[in-house]
């Protein structure tokens, strides 16, 4: 059995801090209210409910970008800061499926069938790159990722979208920096057998809304995605890849493909960029195009690695804690921190806090025991 | 030279590693401008001793060592390599301590550049001196003048030939003023016949100019042509100290492989196989360290055959090129089929199977479970351990611990059960879950490397027993890479030793110990030829 | 090793360096501060508050050789000058020319400069402008967005010989 | 590393600068841009961005790869620049000012920065680039809630109007181009600002003697092989930390000059574009991650700027669009990056092999090496 201090010392002393700092935030708001400070700084009080509504939202939207990074990390290939082209192949999808005029479910699930074949392709690309460079895949992971997505920005201003939704009205050409998807498909998997609570607001046109809304679809969603993930790590091929991962000369010598295992990997991961973004859409409501995707890697990795992953082990635990402890720090954060010490300070602590546990794995001595 | 103080005196060193007795009373002088040969086989303590010469930390940290080291008659205690440098002992590595991209110059001059004072030093320091290139250039030139070979002072040390990097290092070390004592780690081993010989006569003539040498090297003709005095390791003990004049290239053999722990063999019969299963022909493997030039051999159905040499010669390279493990080229063939190289998985299909010498670089997942350990191989190259469901196969993980529990049972692997981490369990039994992965898919050839290395004994016996039980009751053909050759007399059936990537012959386990001695000493004998056909 | 990389023992020649070369590099900046740092100087040809000391009719200022400026009773002028010391001609009418030498307060970056004052030789004639009711700065938002914007949480990254890199209206 | 220079191996070697010259030499036409208008452009930009791309190279030398650290810099020079305007100190005693209130600032920084990249030893520059972004978290905690609250800001015409904070623009009118206009040199009808060249040619001597000393000859050697300059009594880490942190004081120099030379600073976005356009230029001017000189600095800022000078009014003549010419500058430098990065770990895997090449063979070959 390995003691408590092993235990601290595996996980690290940064992580804990920040787990423990972002549980005092989720514990923080009944105090807040009860100080009633927030009302001194004549900020808006702090609703429980909406809060975690939020909060679950926020994890559904996310979960998928979390779970994307997976396979690249069981496989050895580290952090996918490459993300972005899985993000591109979602909006190319996203975007087709709007010019295609679908609607509701179709909208969403032919968004998903049209960006597979980008999210394959550029994947394939992006992975044989990558097992040119081994050794070196963080970096130009990034910055492929990046010129990905300018690359793709231009395109957008290029490509022939007609959908009058879509492209600047008076020019009739070039896509929109956003995109509301409201009237194909909005909250499509959020409403699917929904949970609503709490008090109701009706708005001018009618419409109900719920100060509590358990987004039962999107989260069936990503745990269906998840068990998936799950299954696929128990099969040949993912055996094969955590293998590929944990010692690629054992998996060599077990006569494994490397650099196909490491294919396989960037491919899924890719994917489900694109799946992830589909999700992140319709819960969020528009589709943001151009220099949106820059950051979106960044956010899942730090989620990731706050759920206790290193560059090159997680798990299913790792993604779930992870995208709720990150993704909760960035719901409560601003509420909490402005109504206690009344200052937007969140931002500055989304930051530090995000790119800090990312140094801080970059930083550990991360090679497999030998 | 009469009662001369020696310049370096080794006074009953001893060093264990955790109980594991490595050097036991060492004692031996070195005079002013002597050259001692100082031979041995692999892990018979020679580069512990001059670890501990060297005050290296790694000695420290393991309990330190018993016994004294005395310079010029006074006691010393080195606490880093440093502080022997300073006390005028430089050492040449096996690997060399060069910088590619810098010249010989600057590589003789490394850190102790010639300077002049810039302004900046009074502010940032001495480091802001301005090097004083001719002056480094002149000290350099002197330093290959006194080694008396041929070396140009503006080469890039990437465009040299391997023979005057050799002599780069050498000369970096005698660069230093005080350097009176050189160890040289197998210079010679990477030269050509006439690169050597000059590197000897270099040596006569530092050996001259009064600078003492310790001359560490396994080509035994050398060493009589070198040096004044041998001393021979074996098992930590100092088996032979005596002056060279006299004494033959057997003599020296015969002293170095001697005999160890009494592995005794266990069955003495002779035995006689017909069948040729694996047919090996002019393979060639590019082992980094471990390069095969040119190897043929040929193993029969139901045999053990081993394959010995001193470490670095390829022995190493021979299973893991046929594996697929390192490029390589040639003829292999299994059954008479021909098994391609450089592809693992073939290799494994093919019945071919191999224990690898790097247990825990190549042999384990060690972030992994023994379950995953043992079952990954076969369940990757035979689908086994998986269930089907159409589409796709998960893992069984009840029938890979059964198979798990089979084999703790069988090898006695001492764990915790089978959902242990492999890292966490002792040398020994990290490499019985070796042996597990490889007897788990049932191969026709096993091929095993180093199986006893960095193991204790009792382990080691039960590693053995193991082989020649897979081997006896089920008939399994094993070809057994070892640099012990105790084991290998011990089971094996035929030992070949390699030498330079090239097999130097092919020996009966009951031959005699100074044959095996010469054929690793690269001392081709024709008796060698006879035995095999005989 | 012949100790070149060792921390040699710092001489006193080198603390005597190391030393003067801080006193230096303090010096240089305090220097840069007082040579370089503007003053917005406001002149005023107004009453004293208590009415001892009349504006002039009509006078005509000079600060060291910037253009010359008129004021007529009650005027208030600006200027911007470097550093704290100042010549300062005064044309009173038709008469003379009269020079004053002027200090300013170091730490101010914007001084009242009182003409009649100066001219009477009551101190205080430079004092540090206060702001009656100082009109609030126009509101700012402190560059935060959008959590997806950018990996930093500014603008999406933009050449910075450009305005950010969102397309705005193409 | 020697051999003949075949027409097939000058394309290889030099595919991106040709690139970049026919992309440019392109887009001119289109662009409608006047020559005279380039070649100025040129000129300024010379001075304004040079320095910043000469730091990088030290820790090229220590083989510290691209130093994207160097935001760090930057950072400290800001904040030296927002102090200079706070104290109204104007002209070139105000540059002056800013660089030496920062310095010390930057030191620190940069020995933070050496101490997190001795501990990435081996992925520096994405460690780098993250420590770039955490660095602006605690730079924005710094000037958007200590200054003007726990420092006392003089200036209100800088801080927030809540009070404390720095605005998001900062208007450097004081100092505007006080360096360059301190010795304009008119030729025809081009002006050169002669003082930022000095500056930057003095940097470049120091640059050039540096390499001459014991310093910069270590860096080398740790650059070359850390191992076996370690086994030779250099001491790494120190060595790789002083790279850094001579790097990261010149970056804060050059960005004070680059701020003087634009007018005005976005308070919280000019700096994290400091070290992309640096890493950028000095790739296209033909430097790896390994290796750079002098000349790759200059052919870089001159190859890069001329393309970002002239892409975006191409971009808006040919498609009426003038965002694609911004796109395509981002595009261009990232690409430029991922493509250096990429051709280097290339050429150094097949580097590697090449080495083992003469191992391998038949037995024609093994023959051959057995002589050995």
């Amino acid at each position: 059995m390995r003691s408590f201090k092993q235990i601290v010392t595996d996980f690290g002393w940064p992580r804990i801090i920040i787990f423990l700092f972002l549980v005092l935030l989720f514990l923080m708001p009944p105090f807040a209210k009860v100080t009633g400070i927030e009302r001194l700084a004549g900020v808006a009080s702090i609703s429980i409910p909406a809060s975690f509504s939020d909060v679950f939202n926020r994890f559904g939207q996310n979960a998928v970008f979390v779970l994307a990074l997976v396979p690249m990390i069981q496989s050895g290939c580290g952090l996918n800061f490459g993300l972005s082209l899985g993000i591109l192949s979602g909006l190319l999808g996203a975007t087709l499926s709007m010019q295609f005029n679908l609607h509701g479910a179709a909208g969403f699930f032919g968004g998903l069938v049209l960006a597979s074949p980008f999210a394959v392709l550029f994947g394939g690309a992006y992975g044989m790159l990558l097992n040119k460079v081994k050794g070196e895949e963080m970096t130009i992971a990034m910055y492929v990722g990046f010129a990905s997505v300018f690359f793709m920005s231009i395109m957008w201003l290029l490509l022939p979208y007609t959908h009058p939704d879509m492209v600047w009205g008076f020019a009739g050409k070039g896509l929109r920096t956003t995109i509301s998807v409201e009237n194909y498909w909005i909250h499509i998997l959020n409403n699917f057998l929904a949970i609503p609570g709490g008090d109701v607001t009706l708005s001018p046109m009618g419409v109900k809304t719920y100060e509590f809304l358990f987004p039962t679809g999107e989260l069936l969603f990503v745990a269906l995605t998840a068990f998936l993930m799950w299954l696929f790590m128990r099969t040949k091929t993912g055996t094969a890849m955590t293998a590929v991962g944990s010692n690629p000369d054992y998996a060599r010598a077990g006569g494994i493909s490397v650099d196909k295992m490491r294919l396989v990997s960037v491919i899924i991961s890719t994917f489900l960029g694109a799946a992830g973004i589909l999700v992140y859409e319709q819960s969020f409501g528009f589709i943001q195009l151009y220099t949106a995707p820059l950051a979106m890697p960044f956010s899942a990795i730090a989620a990731i690695l706050i759920g206790g992953a290193s560059v090159n082990k997680a798990s299913m635990v790792n993604v779930l804690i992870g995208t709720f402890l990150f993704q909760g720090l960035l719901t409560m954060a601003p509420s909490v921190i402005n109504s206690t010490i009344n200052s937007d300070l969140s931002e500055v602590v989304r930051i530090i806090v995000s790119q800090g546990i990312i140094i801080y794995a970059l930083t550990r001595k991360t090679k497999v025991t030998k | 030279m009469g009662q001369e103080t020696p310049l370096l005196s080794l006074q009953n060193i001893s060093k264990d590693f955790y109980g594991t007795v490595v050097l036991q009373d060492v004692s031996f002088d070195v005079k002013p401008g002597e050259i001692i040969g100082l031979v041995g086989e692999n892990g018979a303590g020679k580069t512990t001793l001059m670890r501990i010469l060297f005050g290296m930390p790694v000695i420290r940290e393991t309990g330190g060592f018993k016994g004294k080291i005395c310079i010029d008659g006074q006691e010393v205690s080195f606490t880093s390599p440093f502080d022997a440098l300073d006390a005028g002992i430089g050492m040449s590595h096996q690997e060399f301590s060069l910088i590619p991209g810098f010249t010989t110059t600057e590589n003789i001059v490394l850190n102790r550049e010639s300077m002049k004072n810039s302004p900046l030093n009074d502010v940032f320091g001495d480091r802001m001196s301005i090097l004083d290139r001719m002056d480094m250039r002149k000290r350099a030139e002197g330093s290959i003048v006194k080694l008396g070979v041929k070396l140009d002072p503006d080469m890039l040390v990437s465009e040299m030939p391997v023979g005057h990097k050799q002599f780069t290092e050498i000369a970096r070390e005698i660069n230093r003023e005080k350097t009176r004592l050189l160890v040289l780690d197998e210079p010679t081993a990477v030269l050509t016949e006439t690169e050597a010989e000059v590197l000897i006569r270099a040596l006569r003539q530092l050996a001259a100019q009064g600078i003492s040498i310790i001359f560490i090297s396994h080509r035994l003709h050398e060493i009589i042509e070198v040096a004044d005095r041998v001393v021979v390791l074996r098992d930590g003990v100092i088996v032979k100290d005596t002056p060279t004049e006299g004494v033959t290239v057997r003599d020296i053999a015969s002293w170095m492989v001697g005999r160890h722990v009494a592995t005794e063999r266990v069955d003495e019969a002779h035995r006689y196989f017909e069948e040729i299963i694996l047919s090996v022909k002019h393979l060639w493997v590019d082992q980094p360290g471990e390069t095969v030039r040119d190897v043929s051999f040929q193993v029969h159905k139901g045999e053990i055959f081993g394959i010995g040499g001193l470490a670095g010669q390829g022995k190493l390279g021979i299973p893991n090129g046929i594996m697929g493990l390192f490029p390589g080229g040639g003829e292999v063939l299994l059954h008479g089929k021909p098994a391609p190289l450089n592809d693992p998985r073939t290799a494994l299909q093919m019945g071919m199977a191999f224990v690898s010498e790097d247990r825990r670089g190549v042999g384990l997942l060690l972030d992994e479970t023994l379950e995953w350990n043992i079952a990954f191989t076969a369940m990757q190259i035979q689908n086994k351990y998986l269930k089907n469901f159409g589409i796709f196969k998960i893992r069984d993980e009840s029938a890979m611990k059964k198979l798990t529990e089979e084999y703790m049972d069988i090898l006695h692997i001492k764990c915790t059960g089978p959902k242990q981490q492999a890292k966490e369990l002792s040398g020994g039994n990290q490499q019985k879950i070796c042996l597990a992965k490889a007897f788990a898919i049932r191969p026709d050839v096993l091929f095993v490397s180093e199986p006893t290395r960095g193991i204790d004994i009792g382990a080691k016996k039960l590693v053995l027993d193991a082989l020649h039980k897979y081997n006896r009751d089920f008939g399994m053909t094993i070809v057994m890479v070892s640099s012990e050759l105790e084991e290998l007399r011990a089971i094996c059936d035929r030992i070949a030793i390699v030498d330079e990537g090239r097999i130097a012959g092919t020996l009966p386990p009951t031959a005699e110990l100074a044959e095996f001695g010469l054929l690793m000493a690269g001392e081709r004998s024709a008796k060698s030829e006879e035995a095999l056909s005989a | 090793m012949n100790g070149v990389n060792k921390e040699s023992k710092v001489g006193p020649r080198r603390m005597l360096v190391r030393g003067g070369l801080a006193v230096v590099y303090i010096a240089v900046m305090v220097m840069a501060f007082i040579l370089g740092k503007g003053h917005k100087i406001l002149i005023d040809n107004k009453d004293s508050q208590d009415g001892a000391i009349k504006a002039f009719e009509n006078v005509n200022v000079t600060i060291d050789s910037q253009d010359p400026i008129d004021f007529m009773a009650g005027d208030r002028d600006q200027t911007s000058v470097r550093s704290q010391w100042h010549t300062i001609t005064i044309k009173v009418g038709d008469q003379q020319p009269v020079v004053k030498k002027v200090t300013l307060p170091l730490n101010e970056n914007v001084v009242l400069l009182s003409i009649p004052k100066l001219m009477a030789n009551v101190e205080p004639y430079v004092v540090p402008f206060v702001p009656a009711d100082e009109p609030p700065p126009p509101a700012d938002n402190s560059g935060n967005s959008n959590e997806f914007t950018s990996p930093t949480g500014t603008e999406a990254p933009a050449a910075p010989t450009a305005p950010a890199a969102a397309p705005t209206n193409p | 590393m020697s051999g003949k220079m075949t027409p097939g191996r000058f394309l290889r070697e030099n595919a991106v600068i040709i690139i970049f010259i026919i992309i440019t030499l392109a887009a001119i036409q289109p662009s409608g841009l006047s020559l005279t208008y380039i070649v100025q452009e040129l000129l300024t930009r010379l001075g304004r961005n040079s320095f910043l791309v000469l730091a990088l190279l030290i820790p090229i030398y220590a083989g510290m790869g691209l130093n994207f650290g160097m935001t760090l810099g930057a950072m400290a020079g800001q904040i030296g620049l927002i102090f200079a305007i706070n104290y109204n100190i104007t002209g070139v005693n105000g540059l002056l000012f800013a660089v030496l209130a920062s310095m010390p600032l930057a030191i620190l920084m940069g020995y933070i920065c050496g101490v997190v990249l001795n501990n990435a030893k081996g992925r520096e520059m994405v460690t780098g680039f993250i420590l770039a972004f955490f660095m602006d978290g605690i730079y924005q905690f710094f000037v958007l809630y200590t200054l003007g609250y726990a420092v006392p800001m003089k200036n209100p015409a800088i801080v927030l109007s809540r009070g404390y904070g720095i605005r998001n623009t900062l208007n450097l009118d004081i100092v505007r181009q006080s360096l360059d206009t301190w010795w304009m040199l008119k030729i025809g009808p081009f002006s050169l600002p002669m003082a930022s060249y000095l500056v930057i040619v003095v940097l470049c001597l120091f640059i050039v003697w540096f390499k001459k000393t014991k310093m910069g000859q270590d860096m080398r050697a740790v650059g070359h092989d850390m191992a076996v300059a370690n086994s030779s009594g250099i001491p790494v880490n120190r060595t790789r930390i002083i790279a850094i942190i001579i790097s990261t004081v010149f970056a804060c120099i050059g960005q004070v000059i680059f701020l003087q030379n634009m007018g005005n600073m976005a308070t919280y976005g000019a700096h994290t574009q400091t070290a992309f356009f640096a890493v950028a230029a000095i790739l296209v001017g033909g430097a790896s991650v390994k290796k750079a000189s002098l000349a790759n600095v200059f052919v870089g800022v001159v190859l890069l700027h001329a393309l970002f000078v002239v892409t975006p009014n191409a971009g808006q003549k040919v498609f009426g669009q003038a965002m694609i010419g911004e796109y395509f500058r981002q595009f261009i430098g990232y690409g430029v990056i991922a493509l250096s990065l990429v051709l280097y770990a290339w050429r150094s895997r097949k580097e590697a092999e090449r080495q083992r090449e003469g191992l391998r063979g038949g037995t024609a070959a093994a023959a051959q090496g057995g002589a050995k």
